[in-house]
């Protein structure tokens, strides 16, 4: 009776096609080991992508979260190496979300917009990173932490699996909360959020709150993956992580946007990624593939929303007639 | 005078900060005050000073462009390959074609296809530096066989460095086309009120063009430069270049919604830019402090913005 | 094969037209031109990627893989360092991969990754992070993969060996240069240095450099990041000579730096090899022009080629289960060596 | 001889609903044309076609016998029309000067420099000669409403065009200034320059119109010298045929007073408002554009803040900071712009009913939302309003307005309210639905809520409401008892002249 309208599940598509034609095609796809480490992968954008999914639904965006990564690794790593494990992974989730407020509160009460404001933190969080250890890397070596990136459960990588948890918590807060529900209808239109007595500040704020967490969980698994944490790391995080929301579906004009599509999206984007590597595809070659795959990814959004549009108005029309 | 001030006091406040800034490294390292740092200072301002121009024409369109970091790139390479086989001139002429050619694509991107700014720029940004990466192959292309380039960089009119004379026509250039003429007064329509516009006759689609061939166009001048100065191309350079320019273009006071941009600001903010890099590198501070510093003016100057907003908005509420 | 990459557009070209259909209503002109031109992206990515698969399957029965993680590809240094694994391993009979790291630490790790999970004979990597790289070891180790470093070494252990050149001796190379080169002429004996942070290595060959002419009654004036750009670097030069006009020889971390240095020298009116002396690193091609017209005093020279090749033939001896001799025991180190080269012996080496 | 402008059966439908049916009429050269009608009769409609700006799906336009397809601004430009649009169509970021001359700038004959002299010069001359005392050389921005009205005049009046058509010019002029006005137009006419002149100010009418038109919710109903016309006749023909027995409804207005607002003042925009609402009582606002009508409503409900004044909820005095306040103490808002303010376009009618609700606080875990009991609120709504749609995840925005409009009541009615503020509530909605609109508001009332509701058609707003106020200028002119309900008395008021 309910029918699933693929028209909102484009990503699950085309992630199905791709993965049957590579397995067709690739041996070394098919390996266990492939698969669970592009799981892996898609971890580390995908957690990130998660906030990002919060944020461009309000339809803004958030250019600070690699920055933000590398300036969390930093304070993590420090305060594992002296004080203990469970102490440094409190300790960066707190940094994170007190890194998301700086972003919110000024974004929010300031009317300071998004992506300048963000610009701003973007240069400021990373020359921290650099400052607070002069620029040096620092080691992670407790096998506990190490875990967090490379262990699994059962045959899952334990990061999928936080990506998994995340994302359904996070589903739960977009489709089952009042909160989640305030933040998709400010991405629908601020003027009726305030006219039906919505707080927006605060829903905007708590956005970018959410963003850092997620931040900071992802650089958990990043520092763990690459056991280390140094000031120069995730460089173009911001742009993956709006690549995999982009790829997902979610409208960069902000007002609807699926987690789990954006799931699927980073499975895909590590998917494709490492099939270029995979075919030892060059690394100039590499890059321009990239554009194309998010030009691709805009140009849904491009395609929705014409289609949308044209069968709205043909809706209006019969609506009328009748 | 009462009015002169109100009338620039973005302005003035920055030139203040500048002056600050410069006295205060100036009593930490003397060298600082000589003729030889200031035209160095100017020189490196002319770098993104000659693009910032072009930005701020972007923004008033009420557009902006992050691809210009990629353009210098593939400009630099392209230049440094043709420049040693057809000479110069070919050079140029193919340097100012492709960045034509990107303007004008950007341009339609979001124009036609209705995709904002950010996005689309973002992915000429990516292709273009994977197109610069292709040509060089790995390899710096070396320029020592065309000693002429060197002018671009360092050659001296009348004892004044080239760069800063370059960078003098074109802010001539700019406030002329921006102040005096009816495409700058267009410009200017589209950016503030699109639809107005629009029912006043003007073709709005043309003037994002414009302003994205504006923009690339002068990252083209500033790639030229970077250029000469080192004697081959490479197309690694240029990575955080859009990100510096947007960031000096906003210091400057230019309206991030569009209508209202702001030259004499862009260049005050270009100069306090370039004095804050130089005023910590001859205090041989490490570069880290630079970015920090920068990020945190651009906050500051971007609260007080929004304060002054915050101000005015019961004020544009009444106007209905 | 041509079959297969058919079959692959065709079935990408479906998935698009599904999501078409999908998200739009029933006939829409633009719809169709939108499927086509995706089709064909995709087909033009996967195409040019099936065809790289197209050359790995045609060298047939090759005794396997040796694969090369690479530091940034888009420098010269390293594309000769991989042409030395490159010849080598064909030369031997195995079939080259490589993957560049971008200087991105992620990259690098999933790059590894993926190459290991290729059962490789062989892993050849430059880390871009050292300190990233003890996972890949343990990767490599629970698969039996062998990895070999080339041109930097890491404090974890879980590598066969590492052929590098010492970056510090290096540095003490290029001091000892100058101050003979120096010696005669008293000067200021102010140095400056252009640097790479973060890098180790970049590090360890200032330190080398520092350490070498603070003893001889020298002073490191000033220490600057030309963070491995040219331009950078550029600026940076500028800036040192305005803080110290009187500043007698700089040591830059390597030769695109060095050589736009040289030209800052020039613009700000000095002589570049008169007034000021100019040290490179690494003996990229580019650099020889400079040194023979002076403007490059000289440069360090490695031998990324033979780091490469070296690499190999240590994986070989290890597959004939030969002892291996290292330089360094504890942290199997073969040291390559690493020579000025200066106006008077470029010719040869050019 | 046939006449100057040639108007012949001019269809414009939008979204299939008719916005002009068949219109006809001429247009006498050197004539100041009035052309009248309520609010949706389809003037401006008729206006924007001239200018361009719409394009009509039927009919012709003749001007001096030749036929004139006008597909775009600048076509009609180039047929001598220029038009003063209703809303505004100044650039705030350029100079008064800039914006008078932004189609045609005064510019040297190499390259494009603008002569800024001369064009200062020009526009000075111009405001001079409008009397208008605004510097050519100021940022649109920075002037007042009535400033920018006679600047929007200024720029048409620039192009000395053969045709200018005003679009409700004095919708934000004070008396002199319209008087200004007249003496421009009597003088355009003089010069022999045909005019179109759209006002609900019949006064005006009576000074400037050599001819008037009248138009009826679309269609066309008559053309007359201003001769043979009198107010009471004009209004005859806008109204048309009486307004029909429901007229009578019962009225369940009680004596418990409700709200009370005393002198409310926003400087500049409504100054020294007061007025009372009982419960069970529909309190009609009458009021020309620009009258500040909505701002007042606005601020009552907290969207932003007076400067002075005291509202009083049952008596207790109260002062909202926000619209979330307000909702707390029961008062509930309906926006005019339904497109904009109102709907949450890519959500589905379930979340956009509940969109308030969701957050009442009785709810044991209030932050979550429960799918049963939105479930719930939706049905309930539906069978209180009989909504229509296909299912309760559909989005929104896929409804017709009438349907959307009932989404939006049933938004704040989800919660039990004491006060409803609603503007135009049937604005934009089929005849079926606005019926329906109309019991829902008798209903409500009847269960003891009091509503306010700003009408601007007039014959809604007599056929609501209990008792009505009229604003002028932001002020209250008058009010009216359903006893005193009619057209003129109303007009007469929001034309700003008191008993």
């Amino acid at each position: 009776m309910k029918k699933i309208n693929w028209g909102k599940h484009v990503v699950v598509v085309i992630l199905v096609g791709f993965w049957l034609v590579m397995f067709v095609m690739n041996k070394n796809f098919r390996l266990g080991d492939n698969l669970a480490s592009i799981l892996r992968e898609a971890a580390t954008a995908g957690i990130a992508a998660l906030g990002m999914t919060l944020i461009i639904i309000m339809g803004d965006f958030d250019l600070s979260i690699g920055s933000m990564v590398a300036l969390l690794g930093i304070i993590m790593a420090g305060v594992m190496n002296t004080v203990g494990l469970i102490p440094s992974l409190i300790v960066v989730c707190v940094a994170g979300m007190v890194c998301g407020l700086v972003n919110g509160v000024i974004i929010a009460y300031f009317k300071v917009p998004a992506f300048i404001t963000t610009l701003g933190t973007y240069y400021s969080f990373r020359a921290i990173a650099y400052i607070l250890n002069n620029a040096n890397t620092i080691m992670c070596t407790n096998p506990t932490f190490l875990k967090i990136g490379n262990g699994n459960i059962g045959v899952i990588p334990i990061p999928f699996v936080i990506l998994l948890v995340l994302g359904i918590v996070l589903a739960m807060v977009l489709n089952r909360t009042v909160y989640g529900r305030n933040v998709r209808a400010l991405g629908n239109s601020e003027k009726a959020c305030r006219i039906s007595g919505i707080n927006t500040k605060r829903v905007k704020m708590l956005a970018f709150l959410l963003m850092g967490f997620c931040a900071a969980v992802s650089t958990m698994i990043i520092t763990a993956r690459q056991a280390c944490a140094s000031p120069d790391v995730a460089i173009n995080f911001h742009f993956e992580a709006i690549t995999v929301v982009v790829l997902g579906g979610t409208k960069l004009i902000g007002g609807e946007g699926s987690i789990f599509n954006t799931i699927i999206a980073a499975v895909l984007y590590a998917s494709v990624s490492n099939c270029l590597n995979l075919y030892h595809v060059d690394a100039k070659w590499q890059r321009i593939c990239m554009g194309l795959i998010l030009l691709v990814a805009f140009s849904f959004d491009f395609i929705q929303r014409l289609v949308v549009t044209v069968r709205e108005n043909s809706q209006k029309k019969t609506v009328q007639k009748v | 005078m009462k009015k002169f001030i109100l009338k620039h006091s973005d302005n003035l406040s920055l030139g203040a900060v500048i002056i600050m800034l410069f006295i205060g490294f100036s009593i930490m390292q003397p060298n600082m005050m000589t003729a030889f740092n200031i035209k160095n200072i100017l020189v490196q301002v002319s770098l993104t000073a000659i693009a910032a121009a072009g930005m701020t024409f972007a923004y008033t369109a009420g557009v902006f462009d992050m691809s210009i970091g990629s353009i210098l790139a593939l400009v630099s390479v392209v230049v440094a390959k043709t420049a040693t086989t057809y000479g110069f001139f070919i050079a140029l002429a193919a340097a100012v074609v492709i960045a034509v050619m990107v303007g004008v694509v950007n341009g339609l991107i979001v124009t036609k296809l209705g995709i904002q700014a950010f996005a689309a720029t973002l992915v000429t940004m990516i292709l273009i530096r994977g197109i610069a990466v292709l040509i060089a192959n790995g390899a710096d292309i070396p320029l020592y066989s065309m000693e002429g380039i060197k002018f671009i960089s360092s050659g001296t009119i009348a004892g004044i460095p080239f760069p800063i004379i370059l960078t003098v026509l074109v802010y001539i250039f700019s406030y002329i086309l921006y102040y005096t003429t009816v495409f700058g007064m267009k410009l200017r329509s589209v950016g503030s009120n699109a639809d107005a516009s629009k029912i006043s006759g003007i073709k709005t689609n043309r003037m994002v063009i414009a302003a994205f061939v504006l923009t690339a166009v002068t990252a083209v001048l500033s790639s030229l430069i970077k250029t000469a100065q080192v004697m081959f191309g490479k197309s690694t350079i240029g990575e955080d270049f859009a990100l510096d320019v947007m960031t000096t273009v906003i210091l400057g006071g230019t309206l991030v919604t569009g209508g209202k941009g702001n030259l004499t600001g862009t260049l005050i903010a270009s100069i306090l830019i370039a004095v804050i890099k130089n005023g910590l590198n001859i205090n041989n501070v490490n570069s880290y402090y630079q970015q920090l510093i920068i990020g945190i003016i651009l906050i500051f100057a971007l609260i007080v913005n929004g304060i002054k907003t915050m101000k005015n908005e019961r004020q544009i509420r009444r106007e209905g | 094969m041509r079959k297969m990459k058919k079959a692959l557009a065709a079935v990408l070209a479906v998935v698009f037209a599904l999501q078409m259909v999908a998200c739009g209503s029933a006939n829409e002109p633009a719809k169709e031109e939108n499927k086509d031109t995706n089709a064909q992206e995709t087909q033009t990515q996967e195409t040019d990627a099936a065809e790289t698969n197209d050359t790995d399957k045609a060298s047939g029965e090759s005794k396997g893989v040796i694969a090369y993680s690479c530091y940034n590809m888009s420098w010269e240094y390293y594309v000769t360092l991989a042409k030395g694994i490159r010849d080598a391993a064909e030369a031997a009979g195995y079939e080259y991969v490589e993957h560049d790291q971008r200087s991105d630490q992620s990259i690098m790790v999933q790059g590894c990754t993926d190459l290991i999970n290729q059962n490789i004979a062989c892993l050849v990597l430059t880390p871009c992070k050292p300190e990233a790289a003890a996972n890949v070891y343990e990767m490599a180790a629970a698969k039996g993969i062998p990895v070999v470093l080339a041109d930097i070494s890491t404090e974890a252990q879980g590598y066969l060996a590492c052929f590098k050149s010492d970056n510090y001796d290096g540095g003490v190379i290029a001091g000892q240069y100058a101050l003979e080169v120096l010696a005669d002429k008293g000067g200021s004996h102010k140095a400056a240095m252009i640097t790479v942070d973060p890098s180790n290595t970049n590090i360890s060959r200032s330190n080398g450099f520092k350490e070498t002419i603070e003893p001889a009654g020298w002073q490191v004036v000033s220490e600057l990041s030309g963070k491995s750009e040219p331009d950078v670097a550029y600026s940076c030069m500028q800036d040192i000579i305005t803080a110290n006009p009187d500043v007698e020889v700089v040591f830059c971390s390597n030769d695109p730096m060095a050589i736009s240095a040289s030209q800052a020298v020039a613009d700000a009116g000095l002589v570049p090899g008169k007034d000021v002396y100019i040290l490179g690193y690494d003996a990229q091609t580019n650099v020889f022009e400079p040194i023979k017209n002076g403007t490059v005093l000289g440069t360090v020279a490695q031998d990324p080629y033979g780091m490469g090749s070296g690499a190999v033939e240590v994986f070989l001896k290890n597959l004939d289960g030969e002892m291996l001799s290292y330089d360094e025991e504890g942290t199997k180190i073969i040291y390559t060596d690493q020579w000025i080269i200066d106006a008077a012996n470029a010719a040869e080496y050019e | 001889m046939e006449s100057y402008i040639q108007i012949r059966n001019i269809v414009k439908q939008f979204y299939g609903v008719y916005a002009l049916k068949d219109i006809s009429f001429n247009i006498a050269k050197g004539s100041v044309h009035a052309i009248m009608g309520e609010n949706g009769a389809g003037k401006s409609t008729l206006m924007k076609i001239l200018g361009g700006v719409y394009q009509a799906d039927g009919g012709s336009i003749t001007i001096q016998g030749k036929e004139q397809r006008i597909n775009n601004v600048n076509d009609s430009a180039a047929c001598g029309i220029s038009v003063i649009y209703q809303e505004f169509n100044l650039i705030s970021e350029l100079t008064v000067a800039e914006n008078i001359y932004i189609s045609d700038i005064p510019r040297k004959t190499f390259l494009g420099f603008v002569e800024k002299k001369k064009r200062s010069a020009n526009a000075k001359e111009l405001l001079e000669f409008l009397e208008i005392d605004v510097d050519p050389d100021a940022y649109v921005k920075d002037l007042t409403v009535s400033e920018k009205q006679m600047v929007e005049i200024a720029k048409s009046l620039s192009r000395n065009a053969d045709i200018i058509i005003m679009d409700e010019p004095t919708a934000a002029l004070n008396e002199e200034e319209v008087k200004k006005l007249e003496d421009v137009v009597n003088m355009l006419r003089k010069e022999g320059k045909t005019i179109l002149y759209i006002s609900h100010r019949l006064k005006e009418v009576f000074d400037m119109a050599d001819t008037v038109t009248v138009l009826r919710n679309g269609e066309y109903v008559d053309t007359k010298p201003i001769g043979e016309l009198n107010e009471t006749a004009i209004i005859k023909l806008m109204v048309g045929h009486e307004i029909d027995s429901s007229i009578n409804r019962q009225s369940y207005a009680t004596e418990r007073v409700l709200l009370e607002v005393y002198n409310l003042h926003l400087e500049n925009v409504f100054a020294e408002v007061s007025f009372k609402l009982h419960a069970g009582e529909i309190l009609g606002v009458a009021g020309l554009m620009g009258c500040g009508r909505e701002e007042v409503l606005a601020a009552i409900y907290g969207l932003f803040q007076y400067d002075s004044g005291r509202v009083l909820l049952e008596g207790k005095e109260v002062s909202f900071k926000s619209p979330k306040d307000a909702i707390a103490h029961g008062i509930c808002f309906l926006t005019d712009d339904r497109k904009d303010e109102g709907i949450l376009p890519q959500m589905s009618v379930e979340e956009n009913t509940t969109l308030i609700s969701i957050r009442s606080a009785e709810k044991k875990l209030g932050f979550y939302v429960d799918p049963k009991s939105e479930a719930e609120q939706l049905k309930q709504m539906t069978d209180f309003m009989s909504i229509k749609y296909a299912n309760p995840k559909q989005k929104i925005s896929y409804l017709s307005g009438g349907n959307q409009q009932k989404v939006l009541l049933g938004r704040n009615l989800l919660l039990d309210n004491k006060v409803f503020i609603m503007l135009e509530p049937t604005r934009g909605i089929d005849v079926g639905a606005k019926e329906e609109i109309y019991s829902l508001l008798s209903q409500l009332a009847k269960e003891g809520m009091g509503i306010i509701a700003v009408f601007s058609d007039m014959n809604e707003l007599i056929k609501v409401c209990d008792r009505a106020i009229v604003f002028c200028d932001g002020k209250v002119t008058g009010g009216l008892t359903r006893e005193e309900f009619n057209k003129e008395k109303i007009l007469t008021f929001a034309a700003g002249r008191k008993r």
